[in-house]
Parts: C-alpha cells; structure tokens; sequence
C-alpha cells in the first residue's frame, strides 16, 4: 500500500528518502511531504491529510497533546539531535560574566530543551515539575543573573557574535561550520530523552505497511547512512 | 420680473426659489432663483464668471441637489427615483469636457448608449454618425490625450447629442471653438430642435450665440436670476445693470474725436430710408448688427448736435 | 550541493510556487478589486455612502491584514479543507495565500480608484448611469493602469508570502531559499533560488509595467 | 507670403520650417511653418479647431520639440541650456488651465516665484496683487475644484503674469470669460504692454479678440501659416479661403429676401458721407464693426441692383 | 495564561511592536519615496528619462521584493550590526523591517507619482522649473493624498512583517501571537494579541485616510 509521511526536511525527509526503494521492494509506496514548521505536521495527521510524521520528539508531542490533544501517539524512536551550548566569548560555562547574555530556540521544544540543558549544567533552576517546554518565565533561580534571549533556532549560530553564548541545534552547528565535539561547552548526552520519533494515530500501529517503515528505520543500515552522512549532529536512537 | 405666459404642458424646467451653497462657503451660489424653460424653447443663460450658471447646470442634471426651493423637470422632481428617467433624456456638454481619458473619441460617443444597453453594432454607427456631424469622423479612434482642445469639446457635444435627448444643457459648449466650426455646432443644435421636440439650455458668454440661437434669456448675476425674457426684448431693452454691461461689452473700442460720444440704439432695420435718415443727422457708424429681432446700432455723435431718427421712439441708450 | 541535485529542485519548486501564486493571486485581484470598489462606494461622500457598511468592510479589512500569515493559515483549516480537499501541499497554500491577498488588493484598489478624476464620474452620473454600470464602465476602466499596477505590486508579495508556505508542506522558491539557504547554511542553493526569485519578480514586474503602460491612453 | 521688415533686435520668435508630428500620427501637426513674431508686437493666431495653435504654443514653450527646422526665441534656440532662461522669461496661459489641484488659488500663482527663489513675504504679496488685477482678490484661498471655470482661468493668467515675462502667450486664454471680464482681461494685458517691452503671443477664435488687441495676425490651417501680416491688411483684404471663412463664420445670420444676397466690404469709415451713398445705393446695412483700420461692412443688396460705393474699389467679397 | 501574566506581555509586545515598525516606517518612507521619485524620473519618457538607471533601479527594486524576508535578515546581519551594535533585538529589527519596506514603498510611490496630470508636470515645466523643484513643488505636493495612502499600507504591511522579527528576538504582537496562539495553542493570547493588532491596524488606517482626505483638496 501507501504511506504518507510528513517530515521536517532535515534529517527526516532525507532519511526516508534513503529507505523509500527499500521499502519499494516489500511493496510499500512511500510518500514524503516536506514540512518547515512544527505544528502543521500534527494537525495533518490528526486530521488524515497524512499517515505518520516523522519531526518530533517525546516531550514536544507530549506537551503538544495536552495543549491541543489531537489523539495522536508516539511510535518508533530513531535518532537524536544533540543540543549544545557554544560561544565565541568565553572558554568554559563558569567564565560567564553576571548579566551575561545567553541566546536560546524560541520554538516550544527547544526552548525549553535548552533551559534544561542549563540547569543541568547548574547555571539556573526551573521551576520543580517543569520538565519540557519550560520557559524562560519557569527559571527560580539565575545566580549570575543571566539573561536571555530567544531566537529561532537557525539563527542562533548567526547571533554568536552578539552573544556570549548561545544554545544551539547540532544540525544549525554543522552547517554553520561548528564542530559539536570540539567547540561545545556542554553538549546533551546519548542518553537524551529528545529522541525524534514517528508519530501516528492509534489505529496505524497495526497497520502493516507501518510496521514495515519501522522496520526499516530501525535496519543497520540506516543506523549506517545517519552515521555517515551526519557525522555526530545525528545520533541513532535505536 | 417678467414670466412667459403657462403653456399647457408643464415647462421642461421650473425652479422655484431654489437655493444651493457650497460646503464651507459662506455665500449661496444660487439663491432666490425662480426661472420657468418653457417646452422646446432655446434658453440662453448669461452672467458674469462665477455668476453661478454652471452651478444651475449641475442642478438641472442632478449632479448637485438645491438645499432649498423645487427644482422640477418636465413637472416631476429632479431626484428620487424619476431623476435617472430624467437624466436619460438629457443631454448634458460640460464647460470643461470630462471625457474618459481611457476610452476612445467612439468610445466617449457611444458611451451614453452603451449605458442604455444598445447593441454594440448599432451604437458604434450612431456614435460615428454622430461624430460625423460635429466634423470628427476621421478621429474617431483617437483618445482625448490625442485630441485639440475644440475637438475634445466636440466628442463632449456629440456625447450629448448621441442619445436624442429631448432636453440638452450645454455649458459653454463652443467656448473652445473658432468661429466657423462654432457656427456649424450651432446650426446642427438648430436643426436638430427644428426636427424633434428639443429644449436647449446654453450657458454662454458668446453674445452672438445668444443672438443667433436663443429664444428666451436669462441673466444671473451673483446666483440669482436678474433678468429674464424673450431674447429680442431683452436685447433691444435690457433693464439691469449687468445685462447692459454683458451686452455693452461689445461697445466698439474704437477712437472718438474729442466731442464725439458713443450712443447705442436699436432699430427695426437699417433700410435705405434709415441709412438716409442716420446721414442725415450727421452721426457716425461705428457698429451694427441685425439679429431677428432688429438691429442693435452704435454711433459716434457730436454732443452738440441734436440726433432724431425715423421709428426711433426716445433712445434706449447702452453704457 | 551539486548542480544535478539542484536544477531539478529549483525546477520544482518554480513550479510549486507559480501554481500556488498565480490562482492566488487571480482570486485575490477578483475579490479584492470586489471589496476595494465597495470600499470606495460606500466611503462617506462617495457615490453611495454608506456609513455603517463601510465601517465594517473597513474593519473587516483590515482584520485580514492583522492577522499573521501563519496564523490565518490556521485559522483557515476547515475552509481550505473544504475547497481543496486537504489542508496541505501546495494547492492547499492557495486558500491562505489568497485570503490574506484580498484585505490587500482592496486598499491597494480602492487608492486607485480614488485617482479617477472626479469629472468622469460625474458625466456617467448625468447620463443617468447606473452605479454598476459607473463601476464597470467608467471607474474601474479609467483606474485600469493603476489596478494593473496595485496586481503586479500584490503578485510580487504574494511570491514573497508564499515562501510561508513550506509550513504547510507547500514547497515552492522561497522555501527552498529558507531550508537550503537560511536553516542548512547552503549559500549556493540560496543565491541559485534568489537569482529564480529575482528573475520570477523581474519578469512579473516588467510585464505589469507594460501590461499598465499599453492600456494608458493619457 | 508676407514678411515683416527686419528689426535691428533679433524678433521675439522665429520659425523656420518647423516641422512636429505627434507619435503613431500619420499627419505632421505642424509642417513648412515659418513665422516671425517682431519684438512687442501682439501676434494674433488663428486657425480651425484642430489647425495645430496649441501645438504651436507648446514648441515655442518648450513643451516639445520640432522635429525638424529652427525655433529661435530673442534669437536663442529653444532647447538645451537656454531653454530654462528662455521658460523663465515666458508666461503661458493654457487652454486648459493645469492647475496644481493641491494649491490654492494664491499658490498657484505664487508658484513661478516661488521657484526663482522669491522669498514668502513678497511673492505671497504680488501674488495677490496678480490675483487682484484679475478680479480674484476675494478667492485667494480657494482651490481650484471650489472655482468656476471662468475663475480658473483667471488663476492661469494671472500665474502667467507674476512674473513680469516679456514673452506672453496665451492659448485661448478668455475663452472661458464672459464679455465684461473678458475686455478687463485684455484691457490690462494692453497696459501690461504699454508699460513694458512684452510680445503677446495670443491663441483665440475670437475675432473680436484679434480685432482689438492684436498688432499682427497669423492664420494656421492644417499646420502650416497660410497668412500673416498686420491686422489691419489681413482683415481687410484677407488673402486665403480659410482666413475669409473664419472671418466671414460673422456673417450676419439674418432672414434675407429671395433677390437679397449678402455681401461683405470693408470701409475706411461710416461717417454721413458714406451713410448717403449706402442710402442712395439701395442696399440694406445688417451689420458694421469698426476696428482700428476701418469698419467691415456687411450689406444684403438686391442681385439686379448695381453696387457702387465712394472710396470702395473692387468690393472685397467674403464668403 | 491568566490575565496578570497576559497584560504585562501584551504591553510589552505592544511597546515593541511599535518600536520596530515606526522608525522602520520613517526610514523606509523616506529612502522608498526617494526611490519611487526616481524610478519615475529615470522611465524611459518621462522628465529625466534614463535607461540605464532605471533598468538598474527597477532590478535592485526588484532584487528587495524577491528575497524572502528572513534571508533578508540574515544577508544584512552586518548591516544591522553596523548600524545598531548587535543582530538581535527589537532594534536590530528595525534594520531589516526597513530595508524590506523601502522597495515596497519604492513601488507604491512610483505608482502614485503616475497618476498625477501630465497637465501640471507640463505647467511647471513650462515655467522653468528644475527637475528637483518639479519633484518637490509639483509631483509630491500634487500626489499627497495617494503618497499618504500608500504610507499607510506599508505601515500595516510592516505591522505584518514585524511577527517574523521574532526570528532574532525582535518579540512583538506578531510573534506573540504566534509563540503563544499558533505553537502553544492558547488560544487566549492569541485572540487578545490579534485584537490588539487590530486596534493598531484600525487605528492606523484610520489615522491615514483621515491624513489623506484632509489633505486632499480636488
Ligand atoms: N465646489 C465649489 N466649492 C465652493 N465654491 C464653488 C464651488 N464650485 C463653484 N463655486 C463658486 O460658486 C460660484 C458659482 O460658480 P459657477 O461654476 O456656477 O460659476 P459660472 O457662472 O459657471 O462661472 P464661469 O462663467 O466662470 O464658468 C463661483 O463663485 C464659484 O467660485
Ligand atoms: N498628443 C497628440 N497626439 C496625436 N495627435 C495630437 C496630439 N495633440 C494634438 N494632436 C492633433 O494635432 C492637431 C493639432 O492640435 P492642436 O491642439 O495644436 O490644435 P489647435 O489648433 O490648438 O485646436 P483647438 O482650437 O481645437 O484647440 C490636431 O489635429 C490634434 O488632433
Ligand atoms: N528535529 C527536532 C529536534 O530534534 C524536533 C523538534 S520537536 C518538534 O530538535
Ligand atoms: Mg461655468
Ligand atoms: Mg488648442
């Protein structure tokens, strides 16, 4: 049969479209339709336009599900997309001047990522119970009186300049020419609850053709592809 | 003031005390104005610039309403629903042309017919027939941008006429014309009322237009209607100041001897016999012109010598 | 990325964006042409005041042209479901591109239409003239080189708009320059979709500007 | 055709040969015209609606360009770096007044010195004294959609005035005016004249116009100059077919017996002399304008009557 | 959200909004009029009638309208630095809001400038003037009421564009309302921040066809 997927360009779209002939040869069509935004995918499934998407992690469609509860449910987990903090200011985390500067995502996921990526570094603390989507209005306590700044995420590597840090994307680092494992101040670990998942209604977990595209997913030799192409800004979730 | 005796058909215009002020302005433009169009009559409206006859213009075709007074056409009311009837028969030549810069002098022509909902076949004829009347056939295609000031006004002339109306309102409608195409417009007006049951109203400054080519005259003077007549009474005895000065405009500028004066009379003709009789009193002609009505004369006369004429009553002299 | 990869997408995604502007825009010039003729009727002191109704056309406008994009795109969901079928791709991205296209075609004509000298007008109004027929035959036709101008000016930001699209999956030339150029850094593939955007934008503009300047007979 | 004696001064314009053709138009609007306007003269022209006057205008303003031939003004080309000096010692009065809509009347007028840098006080101060002069004293303030045709007019002139130009050309600038304000108008453009060396350039399809103001007068028809000199000669014995109809379109409109024809002359002067042989020669006068060089004449004569006037040659028939 | 949080936000956002939309206006008002003017001048026909300028304006005019606004942003990223200090911020955005509006004004004004009268242009050109005062005394006074109309849909249009300055934390109504209304679902502060658009919006409008017709006096 048909699956249509939704995905975000990188690196969903391109990581079915690894597995589109492959999945080709078990009789399953693939359908790949782009989406640059994180809330369009969730109401196209919810509302048929598509049958799984593939763009986010656990807490983003958590959160997501209880502001707006569409009945959609996690499947598959496949990769992560670490997220460091970087800056062309200071050496380490604990040469931030107070009243330092920190730019951080402005979408729901990210921001909130971050956030917790710096208390984890014990630069701040959140609020007891916020897990995801915490925002900066969540921070109980900013020792050095840190402020911050949100900007979309692509544009964070691009701020660096006027910052003195910056949390940015692994896939935003690579492409602007930064390299995660050198120049990161602290970077999310493999442990990361952040894993991109395919989402779908509950009725598709049954659905053969499914069960076939997770399969698929999951195969070493995508673990391959993702190894090679993405170089560390893309880790295997499985 | 003198009023045309009540035909039996209502008039095609009658106002009645009708008033109108423009927004901001403290004067009315028109105010106290009663003047009766009798039915295919050819109206002259005089008056000095700014005396308001465009505005009475603009009233008639129901572009402006009169803040007071009743304005009727044909007996019925000048706005409401009987106003778009109304304006469908008549025709209306603006001062300053207004013409659809995007459409051609056909186009601008077949308009008004176009409005009606002729057929496109037809109204294209009529519209060329109609150009060809007022001597634009060959430039039928071109756009107003193309188009010499009188020709514009003769594409606004047949835009009037187009439709047949059986009311015509033309505000200074030849003033961009030379003479010889101004007399050919006006004979097609004459002959156009001479064939169909036509009302002319023509606002002009031409005094040989209204001459030529009126019945009745009205004069208005700072938005009032000072005097008002059939065209030969009013020439041949104008009573208010500003008529006189209308007409007296044409008092020839030519150079008098010291005792000379300039006398202005009318006479019924200028015969033999009164040619005779004006030697004979020694004056000099300086200025003549006939009109149906008579013959408006001036002369250059010794101040001292006693001027008698044949048929001339005591002198009604201009300015 | 290499020229083999690229071609084929700039390809794609002209055509994603012409077939999601150009119905847009099409609708958006007739409906809003619509409106902005309304707007000018109804103004106060026009030719058929209407105070109320303006006010609430205006109002009504200008709540289309409050709202941001991506928000209207939402908004519109059910709408652009019923019309299209399908609330995304590139076909569905007409709806949103239109919709917000109208408030914007209306100002832009009902400025037009406030330059047609008031003359003309008033000659169609003395032949007895219908306001329909003072709209269709004199107002809109006189204002033709400025409407001409007010759709070439909206089809250009409609291009602009459009790479709004991708959120919906629609694709087209300015997502392609916000994916490849702006969120994965590849300043080839986003100077390759500017210079399609500038050609697209170029060649709209100069056939708008001939299309105004040939129907102008002043 | 007739050339004015050369002035030791270069004359006040200079047509050689001009050629204009309008784009996309088949026909030249001007062509082979040649003309010399002598400095302080007061050049009449006339010419059918359509003949090319305005066209005219605009070359000698700069608004175009010959496309072949010389154009000098005061003996200077008009166009490149002369031009704008030769714009600024020339007033334009336009046919259809060009406005600024968005100035009043006074700022209007204030414009052309307010773009040779006059400052506020002053130009605003003979602005209004302009404005005076034409009898808009009272509308300083208004814009020119709160003026009547005539008052819009008026702006124009007086705009084309301000700035003292000693070069005036005006395109049918009293076509608008009644009679009354029309003679204030050239009145006070002859006084202009009186007091300073000014060349009147003076579109009009008045002939009244041209008999009383002009010192010479050129005939356009279909782009070319078919007649020129001084007024007086050009009037009494118009040479060309369409000088005599634009002159002769005065023919009076009179009812006329069956063996009346109507026949024009012009005399040195009507005084009892002439009277008495008009009486003797049986001849009905129906109408006599007297100009600076004499009077035309217009007699309805019996065919069968032999015509034999003192001091009159071989009549000069019109029309 | 509940009202004490909300109003705080809205406020600010208020604030910023305004602070990057209004000099954005000004400027753009300013250099896009400039632009319109000489893309009038430059057309081939017209007073100063320069091929190559205007072939070189018209495509740089062009080159403004193609490029989607958030490349826009990153492109003049040292622009804005230059002249603000950082990339980042309300201030930073204004940067970017103007360049993209200048050509947007550039258009509009080119396109009023043609609807003025030839018959005036002739007057002033007949009476000597030079081509700056032609421009200053005649073309702009004349063209008023449409030069304000088309400040006006900048103004809105920027208002518009303003939501994406939340992509280098510009904030405002805009990105508010997307933050909170479109990614976050609350529905509340989306509708109060749509409201509070459209009062603006409302207001401006308003404010700029009262300017217009004030100002016009055909
Ligand atoms: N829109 C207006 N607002 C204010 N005043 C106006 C308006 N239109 C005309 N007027 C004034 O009303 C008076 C009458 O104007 P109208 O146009 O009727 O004069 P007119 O007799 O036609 O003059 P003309 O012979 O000069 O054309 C004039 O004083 C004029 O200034
Ligand atoms: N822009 C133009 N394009 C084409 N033809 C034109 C243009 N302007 C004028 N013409 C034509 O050139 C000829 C001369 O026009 P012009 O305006 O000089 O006439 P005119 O003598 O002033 O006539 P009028 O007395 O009617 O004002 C006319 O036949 C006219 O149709
Ligand atoms: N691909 C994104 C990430 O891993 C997913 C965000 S959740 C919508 O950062
Ligand atoms: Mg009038
Ligand atoms: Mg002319």
């Amino acid at each position: 049969g048909t699956l249509r997927v939704g995905a975000s360009p990188v690196p969903h779209a391109e990581i079915l479209n690894f597995v589109k002939p492959l999945l080709a040869k078990q009789g399953v069509t693939l359908v790949v339709r782009e989406f640059s935004d994180y809330v369009q995918p969730n109401l196209a499934l919810a509302d048929g336009s598509i049958d799984v998407n593939f763009f986010q992690h656990a807490p983003y469609l958590s959160a997501f599900q209880k502001d707006r509860p569409l009945g959609i449910v996690a499947g598959a987990k496949i990769h992560v997309e670490p997220i460091g903090v970087y800056s062309r200011r200071v050496k380490a985390l604990r040469d931030l001047k107070t009243g330092a500067t920190i730019a951080i995502p402005n979408d729901p996921s990210n921001s909130g990522r971050a956030l917790k990526l710096l208390e984890r570094a014990g630069l701040i603390r959140l609020k007891p119970g916020v897990t995801t989507g915490a925002t900066p209005l969540d921070i109980v306590s900013n020792v050095k009186r840190l402020k911050f700044r949100e900007l979309e995420a692509a544009q964070l590597p691009r701020a660096l300049a006027d910052v003195d840090a910056a949390v940015i994307n692994t896939n935003y680092a690579l492409d602007a020419n930064l390299n995660p494992l050198k120049d990161a101040l602290t970077l999310e670990d493999a442990r990361s609850p952040y894993a991109n998942l395919l989402a779908v209604k509950p009725a598709t977990l049954k659905n053969p053709d499914y069960q076939k595209l997770v399969k698929v997913l999951q195969s070493a030799a995508v673990r391959e592809f993702i190894l090679n192409t993405y170089k560390g800004a893309v880790v295997p979730a499985f | 003031m003198p009023q045309f005796p009540p035909a039996s058909a209502p008039p095609a215009l009658d106002f009645q005390q009708v008033r109108k002020t423009y927004p901001g302005q403290p004067q009315p433009a028109l105010h106290d104005l009663t003047l009766r169009v009798p039915r295919g009559s050819r109206m002259g409206i005089i008056g000095r610039s700014g005396a308001g006859k465009s505005t009475l213009v603009r009233l008639i075709s129901g572009l402006d309403h009169a803040d007071a007074g009743v304005l009727l056409a044909r007996g019925e009311a000048v706005h409401g629903p009987q106003l778009r009837a109304h304006q469908a028969r008549t025709g209306l030549v603006f001062q300053q042309f207004n013409l659809l810069a995007q459409r051609t002098a056909l186009q601008n022509v077949a308009l008004p017919l176009e409005l009606r909902g002729v057929p496109r076949a037809r109204r294209d004829a009529l519209a060329r027939e109609q150009l060809r009347l007022v001597g634009l056939e060959a430039l039928a295609d071109r756009y107003p941008a193309q188009l010499s000031g009188g020709q514009k006004q003769r594409v606004g002339i047949a835009r009037a006429l187009v439709t047949g109306p059986d009311l015509l309102l033309a505000d200074e409608a030849t003033s961009a014309l030379d003479p010889e195409t101004s007399a050919s417009i006006l004979t097609l007006l004459l002959d156009i009322q001479q064939e169909r049951d036509l009302t002319l109203v023509i606002v002009t400054h031409q005094m040989e237009v209204v001459r030529a080519v009126t019945t009745h005259v009205a004069v208005l003077d700072h938005g009032t209607i000072v005097e008002t007549g059939e065209t030969g009474t009013v020439l041949r005895a104008p009573q208010h100041p500003v008529t006189r000065a209308l007409l007296g405009a044409h008092r020839p500028q030519v150079p008098l001897a010291d005792h000379e004066t300039l006398r202005h009379l009318t006479l019924p003709d200028l015969n033999p016999d009164t040619l005779a009789a004006l030697a004979r009193s020694g004056a000099r002609l300086v200025q003549a012109q006939a009109h149906p009505q008579g013959v408006d004369v001036w002369l250059a006369v010794s101040a001292h010598l006693p001027l008698r004429l044949p048929g001339s009553a005591p002198l009604a002299v201009g300015a | 990325m290499t020229a083999e990869v690229l071609w084929p997408l700039l390809g794609q995604a002209t055509l994603e964006t012409l077939w999601m502007v150009l119905p847009a825009a099409l609708v958006a010039q007739l409906l809003g042409t619509a409106l902005g003729v309304l707007l000018t009727l109804w103004r106060p002191g026009s030719l058929r005041p209407n105070r109320a109704a303006f006010r609430l056309l205006d109002a009504a406008v200008n709540i289309g042209r409050s709202v941001p994009f991506i928000i209207l795109l939402v908004l519109l969901i059910p709408v652009t479901r019923l019309l299209t079928g399908t609330s995304i791709g590139s076909t569905a991205a007409i709806v949103p591109l239109a919709v917000a296209a109208i408030p914007f075609v209306a100002r832009l004509v009902d400025g037009a239409l406030q330059e047609v000298p008031a003359g003309v007008v008033e000659a169609a109004r003395a032949m007895g003239a219908t306001t329909a027929q003072t709209v269709f035959k004199v107002l809109l036709p006189e204002a033709r080189p400025a409407v001409i101008h007010a759709f070439t000016v909206m089809l250009v930001s409609l291009i602009g708009s459009s790479a709004m699209a991708g959120a919906i999956g629609g694709g087209g030339l300015g997502d392609l320059a916000i994916r490849y150029g702006y969120q994965r850094f590849d300043t080839g593939v986003m100077v390759a979709t500017v210079v399609v955007l500038l050609l697209l934008v170029q060649g709209m503009q100069w056939a708008g500007d001939r299309a105004s300047a040939w129907t102008d007979h002043r």
